[in-house]
């Protein structure tokens, strides 16, 4: 992970092992089960873009506990690991992407447009930035229904180019309100690297421009993330309004799948393979003298559950036509 | 808001003397009283009261739940959809229509999605407040009739009430339906008092307005344009021509049915409204009527804009805009037989 | 660029087997070589030669003049009526025609006032490229057909070619012409040889392709779901309907006396288009056709999206957009006297 | 002027008394102009809403000699001041705002959409914003054309918190065009006011944002913003790329002409007036020694021209409707 040179805010102090196993397991069901959904779309069983965030699952990892009841989390259209980590069922994921009656919107929203309330998950959002001034006005919902609510949103490097993201920033500074936003600098925004779209790769110091404050962090440890995440969780509940925080991170995969990656840089791969939170994870546990055993057993506990998630899924109906006109309006 | 006599109707509704500006005012006002999760802002909205002065008064009396905002008008719409899909009711205020373009991605891609993507478990109970139009000296910028483009988003109910009174109406509906709205309102409508009914039960959304009944011609018009509609109608009755007039404050639902029968009376169709015409929402009504097999004796007549962009200098403006002469001597034209 | 046989035509010109995607490369390859002041930029467009890999190639041939940019349509549009106005001929891209709507204003309010309001003072001779439509999984943010927008702009050309020629004819028509113009693709049109003649002369903007000749009924169609309207025609052919397919890559400017031949000779009018009915373009041609007072058989026939937001399960979507089969049912109930 | 604390960059050097009594002429020049259009406005001879720059002035005065003929300059609806510094002639001005034939844009552009490409002038903009990235565009062609052309592109404080000038300073950051944004930073945006909208109103800093510099700077005076406006302009020739130049000033009058102005703080305007440009200029010649009746010669020679100017304008005929429709396509 390339910090540009900065001081990386937060350290990894690790946790507990329990707490780092804990991790482990969430990561790898994250990344079992995008695995298991590149598996089902080559096969053809799922259609259309599907985004995969493999390599990016410790930020969604950290962020989780951190979401109350009353928050509301707002992401992209690479979203799933963000859709797991606010607790939607594998199946229903699942069954969204392949289009079936049971999908968590009955095959009306599919990968990249997937909503969950009941989770805390407003959703997914496939134009990029539209999410950032959505999740303002969550915010700025919690001021008065007296939840104290906090938003999350979560958008990539690339977004922070668009005028959205920019005046939900300035938005939620000038109202005060209490919005996380999170951006995953995997250092590529599709096919082109953000380091050729921006003068200043340090992305965080956008923040200074809005009076808020914002800092890059590792994104590829669930520990600093929770911590560093914490904090601006905790500016927000106390009435100190919106923070700016980069994870950096790796995405490991194509933008999508079925991308020939022919952009990549020689060499990237293997290092940000090295970085990445399951070795991050790994060897934290190894360290601490956990057993090989626990740390495979993580990633076969993980497969196991999303090999059933996905065969019931695809025993599922596919979404019926029949009432495809309704929910348009009340 | 005036200090006319105040005359009870009926139980608990009220006649005053208001402008459209007004009666905005004390639709925004009610809600904001009746609806606790009403919120009420945008640019210039509160503590200034509007730059047309529509919202005086209203952050006095609410405080907080009426705010202003930066000039950022996606973190306006974009906040409100969010808002609303938290339990807020948020009503929002985009100062001219044409400003709306640079955030129309939270209005087609998000605001209408909301309810039908989460299969109802979500809604976006959002009023949008614009007004639109052709003024004195407006630039090209600042005179566009667009509603047309919020009529091809299905999922956003469209509104654009003419009088005082269904400027309250309309808005009182929309504020009170879980749909999203756009309000379409003019600013040339803002003066001028008329008599206002307040406080009358909510009103579905929906319904159009026979302006004036006739026989010969029915023409279907909204917006500040109904008044030349109306002008022309008055011409042609001296000339022995009786021409319906149907004024639509709701164009999406849009009142088919009751366009229909009009014209299945008179056999004779015009459509006029200020927007232009090639792709307007004449073009739907024609289309309309024309699928239903309705059988015109003449064919069915369009006018509006004719497919410019609008020029500052009202010399100009006139040489595009039809004004109620040229208007009475097209829907004429169409009266007589071939 | 594929490397297939080339075929002398004519002086200069050639056939190539080319896919719709290679057509538009080939396209903007000539308009880079025959015109020094185009640029070509947009999102990937460059170095990693497009998402769709459209425009591979360019910027290893053409250098500078082909680049990448942020994520900022605003900034892509705006930059390219600036540069327009100063002499480049910009060719920009946007991903996917739902994207342009965070950036609507520059398209509305900037590009399309450029030429009229300085009288011809300045010109904005930028081409707009862009894709939409329905695809497998597609979710509603990536799914809409949004023509009949650009449609209601008075000032923008704007085409939607369905054949590799024509994605190679009308781009480079669009590239020479001093009005700007919008050119929407399909990128399920993108894959599958064609053949195509290349540098053949400039064509002027517009007209119409008479894809299909008939006696019974005239479809009116444009973009990939022409396809469908074929199929339709030709299971009709098999049921003795004779239907003619008129397939418009052009839709400003419109081929109105074309489609009006057609429809008085035949007295029967479909309009099928992918995007929504409600104030899609396809009321815009019945008002054309009813406004001429072209005697119809049977009421005009709108066939589309039915006024909903577009879901991502294909089996969703298959309950929606008519199927050829549909519109076969539907064209052969309108051949029907009542 | 508040300029919040901040060090001012630029120091008044003043120039020459020839160069401070030119720009006083200029000053005036656009504060006569614009004072016969309040009266044209008030009388019903224009209509509509008309943004006055009354106040402003120096801004463009300070930039007018700048310009150099390759140069393009984009500006707002407040935007007769700039028209008048590129040197489009006044009775065409006066024409175009009295809807005459004569206009500059023949009754077409009107107060808010003027435009004079003859004179550099590619116009103004009644979108918030919208001009910034048109402008970079005007960059952007410069670096194909062989002119070296700068871009100016000029916009308010509100502006700031719009999406398009967002991605039109990153996108010209990015790119290195040599564009000069300036943000006259009148402390309003229409009846509010900017340290309400923003957390820290120190808007040149969000410079920085894009990795470009940024000052604030004294707008009040022309000799300020000559010299540090044209250190953006070389800077912009040489290559160095875009500069945010925040020129502090007062808007003397209204938003528009009938605004009555109640959101103004008490003493506001008595205090503006007092660093206004006439005031700067006229003191700085007073203590050079220069007479009374040369300073208000000033003032009466340019009554005199925009009395002529106007006079000229009104007695041109209307804008005739038979070409209105002309001009939509090529
Ligand atoms: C407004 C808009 N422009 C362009 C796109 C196409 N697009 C989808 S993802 C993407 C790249 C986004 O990069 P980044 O923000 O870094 O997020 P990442 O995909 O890396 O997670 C682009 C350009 C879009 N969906 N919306
Ligand atoms: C996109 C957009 N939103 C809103 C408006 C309405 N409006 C016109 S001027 C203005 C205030 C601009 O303030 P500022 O940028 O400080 O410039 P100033 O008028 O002070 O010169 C607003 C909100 C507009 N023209 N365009
Ligand atoms: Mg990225
Ligand atoms: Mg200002």
């Amino acid at each position: 992970m390339d910090t540009g040179g900065m001081a990386t805010g937060g350290t990894a102090t690790g946790g507990t092992d329990d707490q780092v196993l804990a991790d482990l397991r969430e990561v790898w069901r994250m990344r079992a089960f995008e695995e298991k959904v590149r598996e089902l779309r080559l096969a053809g069983d799922a259609v259309g873009s599907i985004h995969l965030g493999i390599g990016q699952e410790a930020i969604a990892v950290g962020a989780a506990g951190l979401v109350r009841d009353e928050d509301a989390v707002f992401a992209t259209y690479r979203g799933h690991n963000w859709a797991m980590a606010c607790g939607v069922a594998p199946a229903a994921l699942f069954g969204e992407l392949l289009g079936r009656a049971t999908g968590i919107n009955g095959g009306r929203g599919g990968s990249a447009h997937l909503t969950a309330p009941a989770h805390r998950f407003f959703g997914e959002n496939s134009i990029v930035g539209a999410g950032a001034p959505i999740a303002a006005g969550a915010a700025l919902a919690g001021r008065f229904d007296g939840s104290g609510r906090v938003a999350l949103t979560v958008f990539g490097d690339g977004a922070m180019n668009q005028g959205a993201v920019h005046e939900a920033m300035n938005f939620a500074a000038a109202l005060n309100l209490p919005v996380v936003f999170v951006c995953e600098n995997n250092s590529w925004s599709e096919l082109t690297p953000i380091e050729e779209m921006v003068r200043d790769p340090r992305l965080h110091r956008r923040a200074a421009a809005y009076g808020m404050p914002g800092e890059r962090i590792d994104g590829n440890d669930p520990a600093v993330v929770r911590e560093r995440l914490g904090a601006a969780f905790a500016v927000a509940r106390e009435g100190g309004g919106p923070t700016l925080v980069e994870a950096m991170t790796a995405r490991l995969v194509g933008h999508y799948i079925g991308d020939a990656e022919q952009y990549r840089r020689p060499g990237e791969l293997d290092e940000a393979r090295r970085r990445e939170p399951v070795v991050v994870l790994g060897d934290r546990l190894r360290a601490a003298g956990v057993g090989e055993d626990v740390i495979d057993g993580a990633e076969r506990a993980a497969r196991e559950e999303m090999e059933r998630a996905a065969a019931e899924a695809l025993a599922a109906p596919l979404a019926d036509p029949a009432n495809v006109k309704e929910h348009l309006y009340v | 808001m005036s200090e006319t006599a105040v005359r009870e109707v009926e139980a608990g509704r009220s006649v005053r003397s208001l402008t459209y500006g007004e009666a905005v005012n004390a639709a925004l006002r009610r809600c904001l009283s009746e609806l606790p999760e009403t919120l009420l802002y945008g640019e210039d909205v509160a503590k200034p009261g509007g730059v047309f002065g529509v919202t005086r008064g209203l952050r006095r009396d609410f405080g907080e739940r009426v705010f202003d905002t930066p000039i950022s008008e996606s973190a306006i719409l974009g906040s409100a959809v969010g808002a609303a899909m938290l339990g807020r009711r948020p009503i929002v205020e985009i100062m001219w229509v044409d400003f709306s373009l640079v955030a129309f991605d939270q209005i087609v891609n998000q605001l209408a999605n909301v309810r039908y993507v989460s299969r109802g478990e979500l809604a976006a109970p959002v009023v949008i407040r614009t007004q639109q139009g052709s003024a004195p000296g407006a630039c090209a910028q600042h005179s566009q009739s667009l509603e047309a483009f919020f009529l091809h988003v299905p999922g956003l109910r469209v509104a654009m009430p003419w009088t005082a009174q269904d400027a309250y109406d309309v808005l009182v509906a929309a504020v009170h339906s879980d749909d999203p709205v756009l309000v379409i309102e003019n600013r040339t409508l803002y003066t001028g008092k008329q008599d206002v009914m307040l406080d009358g039960p909510v009103q579905p959304l929906g319904g159009l307005r026979v302006r004036r009944e006739g026989t010969d011609a029915t023409v279907v018009t909204w917006g500040a344009i109904t008044a030349r509609a109306l002008q022309a109608a008055e011409a042609l009755a001296g000339r022995g021509v009786s021409v319906e007039v149907l004024e639509l404050p709701w164009l999406n639902p849009l009142p088919t049915d009751e366009v229909l029968a009009s014209v299945r009376r008179t056999g004779r169709l015009a459509v006029l409204h200020e927007a232009n015409v090639t792709g307007g929402f004449g073009a739907e009504v024609v289309a309309r009527v024309a699928g239903a097999g309705v059988a015109l004796r003449r064919p069915p007549l369009r006018l509006g804009l004719p497919d410019s962009r609008v020029p500052a200098a009202p010399s100009l403006v006139a040489g595009l805009l039809p004004d109620a002469e040229r208007i009475a001597a097209q829907i004429e034209d169409l009266t007589h037989e071939n």
